[in-house]
């Protein structure tokens, strides 16, 4: 058998902010979809918000969110009619009125209408949170959000999920950013090949250490 | 590791000799044993081995069927690989099956092809089966190849008796070419030419389980030196 | 089982949303199947041959085909910016994401299906009238057994490089069934006959459609999973 | 009548299909299990180095 994780083990209470660092292929993403219950693990064991992610249990997905860098969204329709979509997907009542507040939310009122081909990779990321975030997930998973993002875009994103994580949202994120993660998160971890090979509090890391110790595991 | 692997090869060695056995016994009695049949002549030998090839072939896609519940069921590598090595059995004599048929069919026939009902779903049955062998040289994720192929294989194997039954009311309006159907099996059958028949058919199911213990090998032999890659990468 | 059906129209909803404003699948599918009517027009000497005879066979060579190619078309869309992914992380039960795709893959095939019995009845001359209410049921038992198998095979061969080309390949000997049946019973409705003389037809056809949507529920979960 | 060269050819391709088959088995198997010793030895060397 080929495994893409090797003995992950962790727990996060309520309301923490974790950011796993990794290169590409260190299983982080395979780490996420299964959290998401978007894929069933071969063996082990996975609670998300008091459900088995493990067991594809639809109460999971009503409890959260996931941003990747796919937007998820729907390029020939507008940003109103995807989230109405998707707020019917979520049972939500009120679909219409839902997508709107949450449209505004990430202030896209403006282009409410526009076709979502016509967003640029900023405003693209923006919408994907607002479908995120649509039905108020107990925990958000971001799969590296800060991929193509423009500066003023990334600390735009940077300030909405404060935001999220001030509301006492669990929130874990995957990333190569050091800087960004180190700053936005009170848990920071680094997974190599499958494991992870460091999982602290962020009290505990001093950030050019961690930046070299980092590198170090990269080799 | 020499010892584990002793028990599987003694048994494979005893179904070697037991398939040897069977196949030169069915040859004996198909080319000595059975008196010629009259109205068709020797060319009517060719149904020894036609009939149990076709059988072979269907019975490995019932295998690959079951292997494929199990597998969608169970999550285990090895129904994937019973499946694999099944289907690809089957499609070796389901084209056995598809060449000795027209070279039977022309001189008794006077044409190559009829779009005969058992024929034609021989044929649909095998670009069925390489479709599903195709498909997992297409996927590169080894856990969808197998999910993605088990469903093929459970699809095509409930499709058989539909085309079966479409195939043959398709051409009800045209004269039924005579055949020695698996109707007729036994009934307008000479004795020795049964016993014949049957002698064959348990040589090839033999053979069927010879050559699935081969090809298995060959997959396990392929994952385990995928594993090493893997752990080679990791040790780096 | 009210927000089952509320997520089945949502993906039915959405897809015509999607039609409404690119309106490529519909004119590229009515263009094709056209084309292949077309084709078939002036590869086949009509004068020599029975037209009740050979025209429902070109009727559906062309419904399969363009049929296909909406298939293909329309797991793109859920493959374009991982929407596929999307849908999966909403609390939706896989066979409900089946059913809203199928039966969307199945409301174009039948307009398109509307829109090309007139050509066809102009193009070969034949009588649709005569019998229009069998004509309809026999296209619809087909048009369904089509897009049940098309819409697991397609959502299975939409995660492949090469999902153009297997589609098709997977799909065309799977149906041979819907293709003689429905052949034979659209050949026998135009000459008059009435359904209760080929009922073996309608339930082979039936079976079909049952066994392929009875597949697909049992089967879509291993499909979907990423 | 008897068409012998049908009844000739017919066993060719039977008999003759079985055998390459088989042949091809051995062939691929010989080919992986020579993979795998070559993989094998490769990483007694690493783990030895």
């Amino acid at each position: 058998m080929l495994r893409a994780l090797d003995g992950v083990s962790f727990d996060l209470s309520p309301g923490a902010f974790l950011t796993i660092f990794g290169a590409n292929g260190a299983g982080k993403t395979t780490l996420l979809n299964i959290l998401s219950g978007l894929t069933r693990p071969t063996s082990g064991t996975a609670i998300v918000a008091g459900h088995d992610a493990t067991r594809g249990d639809p109460h999971l997905m009503k409890k959260i969110g996931v941003i990747s860098h796919a937007s998820c969204l729907y390029a020939d329709l507008s940003p109103l009619e995807n989230l109405v979509f998707y707020a019917r997907m979520y049972g939500l009542e009120d679909p219409e009125d839902t997508a709107v507040k949450a449209i505004e939310r990430v202030g896209l009122k403006a282009r409410i209408h526009d076709r979502v081909r016509t967003f640029s990779r900023g405003m693209l990321q923006r919408l994907s949170i607002a479908r995120a975030t649509l039905h108020d997930p107990e925990v958000l998973f971001l799969d590296e959000p800060f991929t193509g993002l423009d500066p003023r875009a990334s600390s735009q994103l940077k300030e909405y999920l404060r935001a999220l994580h001030t509301g006492h949202r669990t929130i874990l994120m995957t990333t190569h950013d050091i800087s960004c993660g180190l700053e936005m998160s009170d848990r920071v971890a680094v997974q190599v090949k499958g494991r992870f090979a460091f999982l602290e509090h962020i009290d505990n890391v001093e950030k050019n250490g961690f930046e070299k110790m980092y590198l170090e595991m990269m080799g | 590791m020499n010892e584990e692997t002793s028990a599987p090869e003694e048994s494979g060695h005893v179904l070697f000799w037991l398939t040897c056995a069977g196949l030169a016994t069915a040859l004996w009695a198909i080319f000595l044993f059975v008196p010629t049949e009259k109205t068709e002549g020797a060319v009517q030998r060719i149904m020894y081995f036609h009939i149990p090839s076709a059988w072979l072939a269907f019975f490995a896609f019932f295998i690959v069927f079951v292997s494929s519940i199990l597998f969608l069921w169970k999550k285990d590598r090895e129904w994937d690989i019973y499946a694999q090595s099944s289907a690809e059995i089957g499609v070796v004599f389901c084209s056995l099956v598809l060449i000795t048929g027209p070279i039977w069919a022309k001189p008794i026939w006077g044409a190559w092809w009829v779009w005969d009902a058992r024929l034609t779903s021989t044929l649909i049955l095998w670009l069925i089966y390489v479709a599903y062998l195709m498909l997992r040289g297409h996927v590169e994720s080894g856990s969808a190849r197998a999910r993605y192929a088990a469903v093929v294989g459970i699809a095509g194997f409930l499709d058989i008796p539909l085309i079966h039954f479409s195939v043959l009311w398709w051409r009800t309006f045209h004269p039924k070419p005579k055949i020695i159907s698996a109707e007729g099996l036994g009934t307008g059958m000479d004795t020795t030419m049964l016993v014949t028949l049957l002698l064959s058919l348990g040589a090839f199911t033999l053979l069927y389980f010879l050559l699935l213990g081969q090809r298995i090998e060959i997959e396990k032999t392929k994952d385990e030196i995928d594993h090493l890659k893997k752990e080679r990468l990791y040790s780096h | 089982m009210r927000q089952y059906l509320n997520q089945v129209t949502a993906i039915i909803w959405k897809d015509f949303a999607v039609e409404l404003k690119t309106r490529e699948l519909f004119s590229t599918m009515f263009v094709f199947a056209v084309l292949v009517i077309l084709i078939f027009v002036f590869t086949v000497d009509l004068s020599i041959v029975n037209v009740n005879e050979v025209g429902p066979g070109i009727l559906w060579v062309a419904f399969l085909f363009s049929g296909t190619i909406g298939l293909n078309r329309s797991f793109m869309l859920e493959k374009e910016n991982g929407c596929l992914q999307g849908l999966m992380l909403t609390p939706i039960d896989r066979t409900a994401l089946y059913f809203g795709k199928m039966l969307s893959n199945l409301a174009f095939l039948l307009i398109m299906e509307a829109l090309l019995l007139p050509l066809f009845m102009v193009f070969f001359n034949v009588d649709l009238f005569r019998n229009l209410g069998s004509l309809l049921l026999v296209i619809l038992i087909g048009t369904v057994g089509f897009c049940a198998l098309g819409t697991l095979l397609s959502s299975l061969a939409g995660h492949l490089k090469t999902r153009d080309i297997m589609l098709p390949i997977l799909l065309y000997p799977l149906i041979v069934p819907i293709a003689i049946g429905a052949v034979r019973m659209t050949s026998k409705v135009l000459m008059g006959e009435p359904l209760s003389e080929m009922w073996n037809w309608v339930g082979l056809t039936l079976s079909f459609d049952i066994i392929y949507i009875g597949v697909s529920i049992m089967t879509i979960d291993h499909v979907l999973e990423e | 009548m008897d068409h012998l060269g049908f009844l000739f050819a017919a066993n060719v391709f039977v008999w003759g299909g079985i055998l390459l088959y088989i042949f091809t088995l051995k062939k691929r198997q010989q080919a992986l299990r020579k993979d795998l010793e070559l993989l094998k030895a490769s990483l007694n060397k690493d783990s030895e180095s």
